[in-house]
Parts: structure tokens; C-alpha cells; sequence
């Protein structure tokens, strides 16, 4: 099989695409887990088990942390269309 | 284009840096919903951010314009 | 493969932030030795971390999901 | 047209090494404006609008922020060529 | 002397691979000094000069800074092992 | 050659954490120009942290060493 039979192959793209998407995620996981550990489990206190509070804290963490990204997104889309 | 390409991943990076120092400063703790205050920080904080981005911007870009007059 | 280089790579990427984020919050000033307390608190701050990303990892997946479903 | 050929276009060349340097420049504003953005704006409270004297305090905290780069990069080769 | 011929020559091989890991090691003294500089000398006060004391932190932090990584290690491994 | 490429990208790496390090430690309020207690805080910090890498740096081989040993 030849390289360039090879790179059109469509399972072979179907897998590569699934792997780097994982990556991506993977890469934001890490980020998220960086900014909620700081925000829901170091600053509270104990590290000897995550409470229920802790642990809704980073459920929340997640949710706002999009939720913020998309509001931003968004505004400085209109930002740009505005020419501002 | 790699213009394009350049720009996105500009503002890919802009919008991430955004996202980090603005949830940082308007959540403190994480609840249930944005509350309308917390959006309006946000909203100020990542206009302020872009303000600065246009500034610092212009005042780099001068004085790199005025480092290589010198030379 | 990939398949485990992507994992092997994942993993390091975990261990050097748990390592910094541990380190940082366990050794306030680092002696001739890791005491037994310093040690403790390595072992708990490192397993919190792992819970936390495991919470995240759910949550993240969980949120893509609603949202790929709503368009 | 051959790649070799494509390569060696003097007005390729020229619009490569012009984006690099666009690219280079662009990090160095991201790299800026997050450490400018804490020192003028995120610690001195309304984010309602910039005012004139954190607007002031940008321009300088780039400006100072090359003279230390600068004067850190004088002393570190006088360094080196003293051979401590 | 031909490509291919070039990568399979022990030589070579071997001066890539000193300089990779020289890459990685200089890499990880990087990390280890902006976090140990950090700990034992931006917070204890004058810069004038490193004191006794200051010293003997750095070298402790770069040890207890591997042995925190080691027990890191150790027991995500176990923790996997286990499949929790 | 590849030496000398490493040892630039080492080099502008250390500058770069040396500004960053070293102007947020010596800088409260940007002025108009560097004042000359900036600029002695600048210096002495930068010589600093170049010692603090040297440190590192030896006990940081050394430790390899030791491990290394052992196996």
C-alpha cells in the first residue's frame, strides 16, 4: 500500500481525526482540572477527602468556566463585526 | 491561507487568555449560574482586556519603529 | 501506537502538574528530608487531584455532549 | 513549478519570513498585555472603563518591560564573555 | 554519503541522542530554578547576595522537589494499577 | 550547527523567565523611565537568579548521577 493511498484511506482519517480530538480534549481536561483544583479544593481547606461541596464546586467550576468562554466568544465576535 | 490560519490562531489565543484571567477575576465561587453580576464582570473585564491588547499593541509596535530608527 | 504515545504523554503531562501544584501547597521549606507529615500531604494532595480530574473529565464530557445535542 | 523552485522565489521568501515575524510579534503582544493587564488594570479595581492614568501605565509597563529585557540581556552577555 | 546512510551511523545516532536529552535536562532545570528561585530567594527579602541559608534551600528543593515527583509517580501507578 | 542552536534557545528561554521573574519582582508602578533603584533591583535580581540556575543546575546533575548509580 502506497503512503498517499494510504492518507486517503477513510478509516485511517476517521482515526486519526478521533485521535486528535481526544488530544484537544485531553489539553483542555488538564486546564479545567488546573483552574477548579485552585479555585474548589486547595483554597477550601482540607485535602483529606473532596466533600459533596468540593465536589458540586467542580461540577459548577466546569459549567461556568464554558459558560464564561462563550459569553466572551461572543462579544468579541460582535466586537470584530463591529470594527471596533 | 496561512494569513487566516494566523489570525485564528491569534485569536484563539486571545480568546483563551480571556477566558483564564477574566473567570479568575469575576468567580469566586462557582455556582449554579452566571448571575448577572458575574456577567457584567465578565463583559467589562474582557472588554478592558481587549483595550489593553489595542494599546499595548500600538506602544510595542512604536517601539520597535523607534529601536531600529536608532540603528 | 498513537494510541499510547497519546496516553503516555497524557500521563506526564498529569504527573508535572501534580508534581508543581503538590509541591507548591505540601513544602513550605524544603529540608535535608521529606518529613512524614510533608509526605502525607503529597500523597493526599496528589489522590484530591486525581478525583478532581476524573469529576472534571465527567463534567466537561458530559456539557459537550448537551451541547452537540442541541445543535 | 518545482518546490525547490518555489523555495528559492525571492517574493516567497520575503512574504514567509514577513509572517514569521508578524507571528513573533503577535506573542510578544499576548505575552505583554497578560503581565501589563495585572500590573495597570486587574489591581486597581473598575474594570467600567480604562482610564487615563492606567492607559499612561500600559504605555509604560511596555516600555519598561523592554528596557529590563534590555538591561538583563547587557548584563547576562557581559556575563558570559567574563566567563563566570 | 546518502541520507538514509547518514541516519543509521551509530555516531550520529549517538550525538542526537546526548543532545535531546542535554534538551530535556536543561528543559527541566528551567522548570526547577523559576520554582525553587520562588521558594528559597524571591520571598526571604535582600538580592544583594545568596546567603548560606539560600543556597542550602535551592539544593534541598531540587531534592525534595524529585522526591515529591517520584511519590507522585509511585502512587499513580499503584492507583492505576488498581484501575480506580 | 545543533549546539549552538541549542544553546541560543537556552539562552533566550533564561531571558525570557529572567524578565518576567525580575520585572514583576522590581516594578510596582511602570513609570516614565527605569529609576535607579529599579534598575540596581533589575541587576541584582537577574545575577541572582543566575546563580539560583547554576545551583539547580549542579544539583540537579547530581542527583541524576546518584540515581543512576543505583540502578
Amino acid at each position: 500500500m502506497s503512503l498517499s493511498s494510504l492518507a486517503n484511506d477513510p478509516e485511517l482519517q476517521k482515526f486519526v481525526a478521533a485521535k486528535e480530538l481526544e488530544n484537544q480534549l485531553t489539553t483542555q481536561v488538564h486546564h479545567l482540572t488546573n483552574i477548579c483544583f485552585d479555585k474548589c479544593v486547595e483554597s477550601s481547606g482540607s485535602l483529606s477527602d473532596l466533600s459533596a461541596k468540593q465536589t458540586t464546586c467542580l461540577q459548577n467550576c466546569v459549567e461556568r468556566f464554558l459558560d464564561c468562554t462563550m459569553l466572551i466568544t461572543n462579544r468579541t465576535v460582535q466586537r470584530i463585526q463591529q470594527g471596533r | 491561507s496561512v494569513q487566516q490560519q494566523l489570525a485564528i490562531q491569534n485569536a484563539q489565543e486571545l480568546l483563551q487568555k480571556l477566558s483564564d484571567k477574566c473567570f479568575k477575576a469575576c468567580i469566586q465561587k462557582p455556582g449554579s449560574t452566571l448571575s448577572s453580576s458575574e456577567q457584567k464582570c465578565i463583559s467589562q473585564c474582557s472588554d478592558r482586556y481587549m483595550d489593553a491588547w489595542n494599546i499595548v499593541s500600538r506602544a510595542y509596535a512604536e517601539r520597535i519603529k523607534r529601536e531600529s530608527n536608532r540603528h
